[in-house]
């Protein structure tokens, strides 16, 4: 089981990352179960949703209370909610955000992550790079599968020609597909960074 | 269909359950009496014959209406009808031309040529008629229909008696009056005409008649001492009018002085007027003591006759009058005034009613007089047996509807007493008040003015002065009567029940009510138009 | 075909390929998704011919279904919380003439205080207003119970509810097989109505009953739900042949053989059980589960063929009688008489409290040694509704509870914050 | 108007039939073949105006429809005296569901019956939904407001009797003003029904700007028929609101339930109009205009008014929402004025 929990605000599609990141899941042959914390809420308030990957059918309906995996959509959230709660040891972290985690004042408190695994993203920017509005929720699905390895990047796009058509999903292809260049790369350079440590 | 316990039920099938035992008063049918029929003289069955009319049904109308008054033509033109002054309607809007739609129908009985059915049989019976007026001629009819020999005796040379010789060509054409006579005379009545009966008991032996009525009418002039010159020239209203009627027509110069307030008096100041006179009506009292009819009044003012009210006449002269003012006393009576006035007069014509000849009854035994007149019972009969007699000869209105009403009560007397049975009225309906009625239901509607001949020639000729009604508004007027009293099938009943338990029959049918279902709320009873429904409490 | 989708999609289609006549839709959470796929279906043409109405009201929705049912149409509408409080006095019209309406209900608490979030207050709340309810445990068994309810409704002339979890299950997106339509229109035959408006055959529909027969309309129809017990698995049957899957039914067991203790429960808590009772098994506690899901009628001896020589039962369910308590468990209790174990009721979830495993492990492991009390409420929490309970004692006007256990819950927050900083 | 009525100078335009019109210009009621949609056997009060009034309104719907036809009935004295199980009024089909969703059940039959000629089951069948004043006015408001708005093809008949007559006579908002009803009582200072309560629905429902509203009375059936069937002319929501006297509520004798009705109209009291589209575009004339008196002294729910000391204004303001639905809705010939 991996369980995925995603950070945003109301607005930025946190819900529809978690459910295209279960179908993306779903096009890899995964048992997927998507759902969000479910509330009344409104534009800008912050919100949570949540993804399980298994190999067989999930049955457990309760909320991720220990995720695998974080998605932070809206670094402003880190100082207003608590976003790593019951968060796994080592679990992967994908921020939307210019910064580095350093730069996010994050450096002391993931400290002994293995490499590999906290990685930021300009996603805004690539959403309004691609798709012209500043949605950062596929991008960082782009990330993600770059950055967990878990589900692949067609998928992903598989899943946003699900979600969209035209020239929106052609664009959020795009975004997704350089999102996860640039997160590959991101890695790539830690690794490198760690080996020469 | 497979239907839910309870839940779901067959249609109409309330019909299990018997509203009727819920009433306490049952609506019932009946029919009351009209006013116009009540008020009819020559008893016409007003209203049933207008239900014809309504349906433009004109030959049944016409048929239906001389059941019981042969001459709708010359009574659509010469009746006063009271019917239209008892009409309900009168009280809603304006009551109903019946007279008008009387004439037309008689009109259109002429035009088209209807005549009256011979009887089927013959009694062997012979009635002697005496008088080819109103009276004798609508008992030769009557009698004539029921299947009796019929033989009138005319003293003078044509039918119609006052309807001819006391009713002015202008209110009466005479094509339409012989015509109405000639129909009577087709069903096998027989007339002998310049015939005056001198010795009633002698003629009816000689004749070997059955039985008799006498309708001689009333033709001698009344005279008043009027102190007069020797060359004043002073004549009598019934003469003057008689004489319109041969060749030699009567010299009453310009300035015609007409002494009475009679329709008599009018209608030889209108005929006077239309042989270029200028006549003067000097009468007594005021206009509204007048005993002639308002409406002719009003035409002779209109055609220029002039009436000089609370006048006598004092003396005439040999070309003028001299006329006291009269004052009215307490209690409406003339009283002179000593104020004198004179009038020039080339002529003076008394119109101070009428006589009756009774010569032709002398000898006959068990006959009483009162005031000139014969005594008749309930049944028309003098107190001579087998002798009838009617009309102006005795005491009565002198109309002719009257007269023609009195033809027809003697007939069916005479027929019975012929038969050796009694003939007994069948019982009058209750009267169709105004009260009874459900006036909403009748839209609002005046009535049809018929068309009057224009003032120069009404000052000039004789021609009719008021025209009838075309057919659509004949149909129009006939559809005004409301049916007082009797169900006319409008349906409201039917319609305005709740608990539709009213049955409709069908046309001529009428309704029933349905006393399973009738709840007794009295909804048709208040919303019949014309008041034939009654509630009556049911028995407790 | 298999999806990943929204359970309120899944729902929305599996109604679709019912091919329903007339829709009535009202928006209320959690339902809203449900009637949002289907008006998008109708307008694309995609259900023909079809109605979607927008009604004013739930009390509309519903009555429209009744007019609709009655004149011959497959009707449909879905609803929650309050939404099926609103129209209650129709729901209960709607069995009572007999009326094979199909709705779902997403499961949602009732206020005040106004709670969007899921327990199962609004569908039990109509527990004796003569629908049949069944309750799903999955989106794929909440698809594929619509499909059996239409068959299930239109055979006894009555109305089906078909609950499944406000939120947890209609906006949770996993995988569903959609079966295609030849397969449910060989499954479900078009609607046959027992009773029509025809001008035809005119009948006289809702009449006013007296005393004279209204015990026997209501016993007949009471037979008519023992008849559903009778009916229901048999179409799940039938289901299972036709699709390949076990869906529906009355009553549904999980790893039962041997269990001295056995958890009851309704609709999606019972996938978070199996996972508990997985690791209760593995632990050596010979622990099972019944899911029930035909609530109304309620299968007392499906019910107690499957506890037949169980010790002890839990009876979870996300609703209460206030004054009272357990509704499920009552029933379980009425159903397996003095012959059954020990029984006790918990209430869980309400008002969209997670039920989170490691809490149901603590409970079941308590049950397991017989150390719950007879009524318990799972993750209360006591600190705080003693509080209130003495702040009542003091003072019979405390202001209304709401809002001041809200007091206190923030109050607490903000100590924790100041013990934070 | 378009409506014309029929010149008949001795009955015809006012009674229910006449042996002199042509058959197409009677009444439905006139004929003998009518319907009688709600048949003997009910159990309606003596005198009632709403069974006269339903059956009036339901026969022309029918005659208009040729039987192709379905009612749905609101709960209340119609529902109720009509089917008392085991017996029906009822000779259509007809179904009752509940007291205030009547408008919406026939959207539902409507829905139902659309997609069944869709499906080639079934002809053109037309809804007509009907209830009292308090299903229509009161709890069934909603319904009925969206049935307006959504412009379903149902056409919706209100019986208006002015209050909750099924369940003795209590307050509607049809209730005139100074009526007594069971929770209007005629007590204290005020008694009566206040003043400035209430709502007239048929101007809601040309609010809603829906093809056809109308009202009518009991008392002018051929008026009545013309609406019904104009009404059924139009596709969409359509809405007829009859005055129909109740001698109980009302507490007027049994026989007078069509003069009352009648009174209400020709006071000025009742406005009897139609409008297509939310645009009044005829009325029916009053034809003598009374005084309000009239129409209140033959009902006991106004005998308060008229007590040794009668209540002049009251009846002032009565006389006053009088003179209002007549200039308002046009109820004096312009010719006559």
């Amino acid at each position: 089981m991996f369980e995925v929990r995603i950070h945003g605000r109301g607005g930025q599609g946190v819900v529809t990352a978690a459910e295209m990141l279960s179908i993306a899941a779903f096009e890899d042959g995964f048992y997927a179960q998507a759902f969000p914390s479910f509330g009344s809420e409104r534009t800008g308030a912050p919100v949570v949703a949540f993804c399980r990957l298994a190999e067989r059918e999930i049955r457990s309906r309760e909320p991720i209370m220990a995720p695998d995996a974080l998605i932070i959509q809206d670094p402003t959230l880190l100082h207003q909610v608590d976003v790593f709660a019951g968060l796994k040891k080592g679990g992967f972290v994908l921020i939307n955000t210019r910064n580095t985690f350093a730069e996010l004042g994050l450096g002391d408190a993931l400290r002994d992550w293995p490499a590999g695994r906290l990685c930021t993203l300009a996603a805004t920017d690539l959403g309004l790079k691609h798709v012209g509005r500043p949605l950062p929720n596929v991008p960082l699905l782009g990330g993600f599968a770059a950055l967990s390895g878990v589900i692949r990047l067609e998928s992903v796009c598989k899943a946003i020609n699900d979600k969209f058509s035209g020239k929106v999903a052609q664009g959020n292809v795009a975004a997704a597909t350089a999102a996860y260049a640039l997160v590959r790369a991101a890695i790539e350079t830690e690794r490198q960074e760690v080996a020469h440590a | 269909m497979d239907k839910p316990f309870a839940i779901t039920l067959d249609p109409g099938s309330s019909l299990a359950n018997r509203t009727g035992s819920w009433r306490t008063e049952r609506p019932v049918y009946v029919d009351r009496l009209p006013p116009c029929n009540n008020a009819c003289p020559a008893g016409e069955d007003i209203q049933g014959w207008l239900y014809h009319a309504e349906s433009g049904d004109y030959e049944a109308a016409w048929r239906h209406l001389t059941r019981d008054n042969p001459f709708p033509a010359i009574m659509g033109r010469v009746c006063y009808h009271s019917c239209e002054t008892a009409c309900n309607r009168g009280r809603l809007d304006e009551a109903v031309g019946i007279n008008a739609v009387e004439r037309f129908l008689g009109d259109e009985a002429i035009r088209r040529g209807w005549q009256f059915a011979k009887p089927e049989t013959e009694t062997g019976k012979h009635v002697l008629i005496v008088g080819a007026g109103p009276a004798g001629m609508s008992a030769a009819y009557h009698l004539r229909r029921s299947g009796h020999r019929v033989t009138v005796h005319e003293a003078g040379p044509l039918l119609g008696g006052m309807m001819r010789f006391g009713i002015p060509k202008y209110r009466l054409p005479r094509d339409v009056l012989d015509a109405e006579m000639r129909r009577v005379i087709d069903m096998g009545v027989e007339v002998v005409l310049n015939s005056k009966v001198g010795n009633l008991l002698a003629t009816m032996q000689d004749g070997r008649f059955d039985a008799a009525f006498l309708a001689v009418g009333a033709h001698i002039g009344k005279r008043a001492s009027i102190p007069a010159g020797t060359v004043a020239r002073i004549l009598d209203a019934v003469s003057v009018l008689r004489s319109m009627e041969g060749e030699e027509k009567p010299l009453l110069g310009r300035r015609v002085v007409v002494y009475g307030g009679g329709n008599t008096a009018i209608d030889v100041a209108r005929t006077a007027r239309r042989m270029g006179a200028e006549p003067i009506i000097v009468y007594r009292r005021t206009r509204d003591k007048m005993p002639a009819h308002d409406l002719e009044v009003e035409e002779a003012l209109q055609e220029g006759v002039m009436i000089k009210w609370l006048s006598t006449i004092r003396q005439a002269g040999e070309s003028s009058i001299t006329v006291e003012k009269m004052v009215l006393d307490e209690s409406g009576f003339p009283q002179p005034t000593g104020e004198f006035e004179t009038l020039e007069a080339d002529s003076v014509v008394l119109a101070l009613g009428q006589d009756v000849d009774l010569g032709l009854l002398d000898g006959v035994p068990g006959l009483e007089f009162v005031d000139g007149v014969v005594k008749v019972d309930g049944q028309m009969m003098t107190g001579h047996p087998g002798v009838f007699a009617g009309g102006d000869m005795v005491p009565t209105d002198r109309n002719i509807t009257v007269g023609v009403g009195h033809g027809k009560k003697a007939a069916r007397h005479i027929d019975a007493w012929l038969r050796g049975t009694t003939y007994v009225a069948p019982p009058k309906h209750p009267l169709a008040t105004f009260e009874r009625l459900n006036t909403w239901y009748y839209s609002d509607a005046p009535q049809t003015v018929r068309p009057v001949l224009d003032i120069i020639r009404r000052q000039s000729t004789f021609e009719e002065v008021q025209g009838g009604l075309d057919e659509t508004n004949a149909l129009f007027e006939a559809r005004r009567c409301l049916s007082c009293g009797n169900c006319f099938e409008c349906d409201n009943c039917y319609g305005v029940c709740p608990d539709n338990a009213v049955i409709k029959l069908g046309p001529g049918q009428r309704f029933e009510i349905n006393y399973d279902y009738c709840k007794g709320c009295g909804l048709c009873a208040a919303e019949c138009p014309c008041g034939a429904i009654d509630m009556v409490p049911e028995d407790g | 075909m298999l999806k990943q989708i929204e359970g309120s999609r899944a729902v929305a289609e599996a109604v679709a390929l019912c091919r329903p006549d007339v829709i009535c839709a009202y928006p209320i959470s959690p339902q809203t998704h449900i009637v949002e796929g289907l008006g998008e279906m109708v307008k694309a043409g995609a259900i023909a011919p079809c109605e979607f109405i927008n009604v004013e009201s739930e009390f509309a929705a519903m009555s429209v279904a009744i007019g609709a049912s009655a004149a011959g149409a497959r009707s449909y509408t879905a609803t929650a919380s309050q939404g099926l409080l609103f129209m209650v006095e129709a729901v209960y019209n709607a069995s009572g003439l007999g009326l094979p309406i199909v709705m779902t209900v997403a499961n949602r608490a009732i206020g005040a205080p106004i709670n969007i979030w899921n327990d199962h207050s609004d569908a039990v709340s109509q527990r004796d207003s003569g629908w049949l309810q069944l309750f799903a445990e999955t989106n794929q068994e909440a698809a594929d119970l619509h499909i059996q309810a239409f068959r299930i409704a239109e055979e006894l002339s009555l109305p089906v509810m078909v609950c499944m979890d406000g939120f947890i299950l209609t906006h949770a997106y996993e995988r569903v097989d959609l079966p295609t339509q030849e397969m449910v229109d060989a499954f479900l035959p078009p609607y046959a109505p027992r009773q029509v408006l025809d001008p035809g055959e005119p009948v006289t529909i809702g009449t006013m009953v007296g005393p004279e027969a209204f015990t026997e309309v209501r016993y007949l129809a009471h037979e008519k739900q023992r008849q559903a017990l009778e009916l229901m698995p048999a179409v799940a049957a039938e289901f299972r042949a036709a699709f390949g899957r076990d869906s529906g039914g009355l009553v549904r067991g999980y790893r039962l053989d041997d269990a001295e203790t056995v958890v009851i429960a309704m609709g999606s808590v019972l996938g978070t059980l199996k996972d508990t009772v997985d690791e209760l098994r593995d632990a050596g506690v010979n622990i099972g589960v019944l899911g029930v899901v035909s609530f109304r009628p309620f299968p007392s001896a499906a019910v107690r063929a499957a506890l037949q020589s169980v010790r002890r039962l839990v009876v979870l369910e996300k609703y209460f009688a206030l004054g009272s308590g357990g509704v499920l468990a009552a029933d379980v209790q009425m159903a397996l008489g003095k012959n059954g174990g020990e029984i006790y009721s918990v209430i869980a979830g309400l008002g969209g409290r997670p039920i989170t495993k490691k809490s149901l492990r603590g409970l079941l492991e308590m049950a397991v040694r017989d150390e719950l009390v007879q009524l318990t409420f799972l993750d209360l929490d006591r600190t705080l509704v003693a509080k209130q309970l003495a702040r009542e004692r003091q003072t019979r006007r405390s202001g209304p509870a709401a809002e001041s256990i809200l007091r206190d819950v923030h109050g607490t927050m903000a100590r924790n914050e100041g013990k934070k900083s | 108007m378009s409506f014309q009525p029929v010149k008949f100078y001795q009955t015809g335009t006012f009674t229910v039939g006449n042996r002199l019109l042509a058959p197409e210009q009677r009444s439905v009621q006139a004929a003998t073949s009518r319907r009688n949609s709600l048949n003997s056997g009910h159990r309606a009060c003596q005198g009632c105006g709403e069974a006269l009034g339903a059956r009036y309104a339901i026969d022309a719907a029918m005659e208009a429809t040729g039987n192709r036809m379905v009612v749905v009935n609101a709960t209340g004295c119609l529902e109720v005296f009509s089917t008392p199980y085991p017996e029906t009024s009822w000779q259509i089909p007809w179904i009752h569901s509940l007291f205030g969703n009547a408008p919406a059940v026939a959207t539902g039959v409507a829905a139902a019956l659309k997609v069944k000629r869709l499906k080639g089951l079934l002809g053109d069948v037309r809804v007509v939904a009907q209830g009292g004043d308090g299903g229509t006015t009161d709890i069934g408001f909603g319904c009925l407001s969206g049935m307006f708005e959504r412009n379903d093809d149902v056409f919706y008949i209100c019986y208006d009797n002015g209050g909750y007559m099924n369940t003795g006579v209590q307050r509607s908002s049809a209730t005139p003003p100074a009526a007594r009803t069971a929770t209007t009582e005629a007590v204290g200072p005020t008694p009566g029904h206040a003043f400035g309560q209430g709502k007239f629905v048929p101007a809601i429902a040309m609010a809603h700007d829906i093809p056809y509203v109308a009202t009518a009375t009991v008392a002018d059936l051929r008026d009545l028929e013309y609406k019904v069937r104009k009404a059924m002319t139009f596709r969409g929501a359509r809405y007829l609101h009859i005055l129909v006297p109740c001698p109980l509520g009302w507490g007027a004798a049994s026989k007078d339930t069509l003069r009352i009705a009648r009174l209400a109209k020709e006071t000025g009291v009742f406005p009897v109009f139609e409008a297509e589209s939310g645009e009044l575009t005829g009325s029916s004339k009053i034809r003598h205009v009374l005084p309000v008196e009239e129409y209140l002294r033959p009902q006991k729910r106004f005998a308060h008014l008229f007590g040794p000391k009668p209540d002049v204004a009251a009846i002032a303001r009565l006389q006053a929402l009088a003179n209002r639905n007549i200039r308002k809705y046009r109820l004096l010939d312009e010719e006559a004025l």
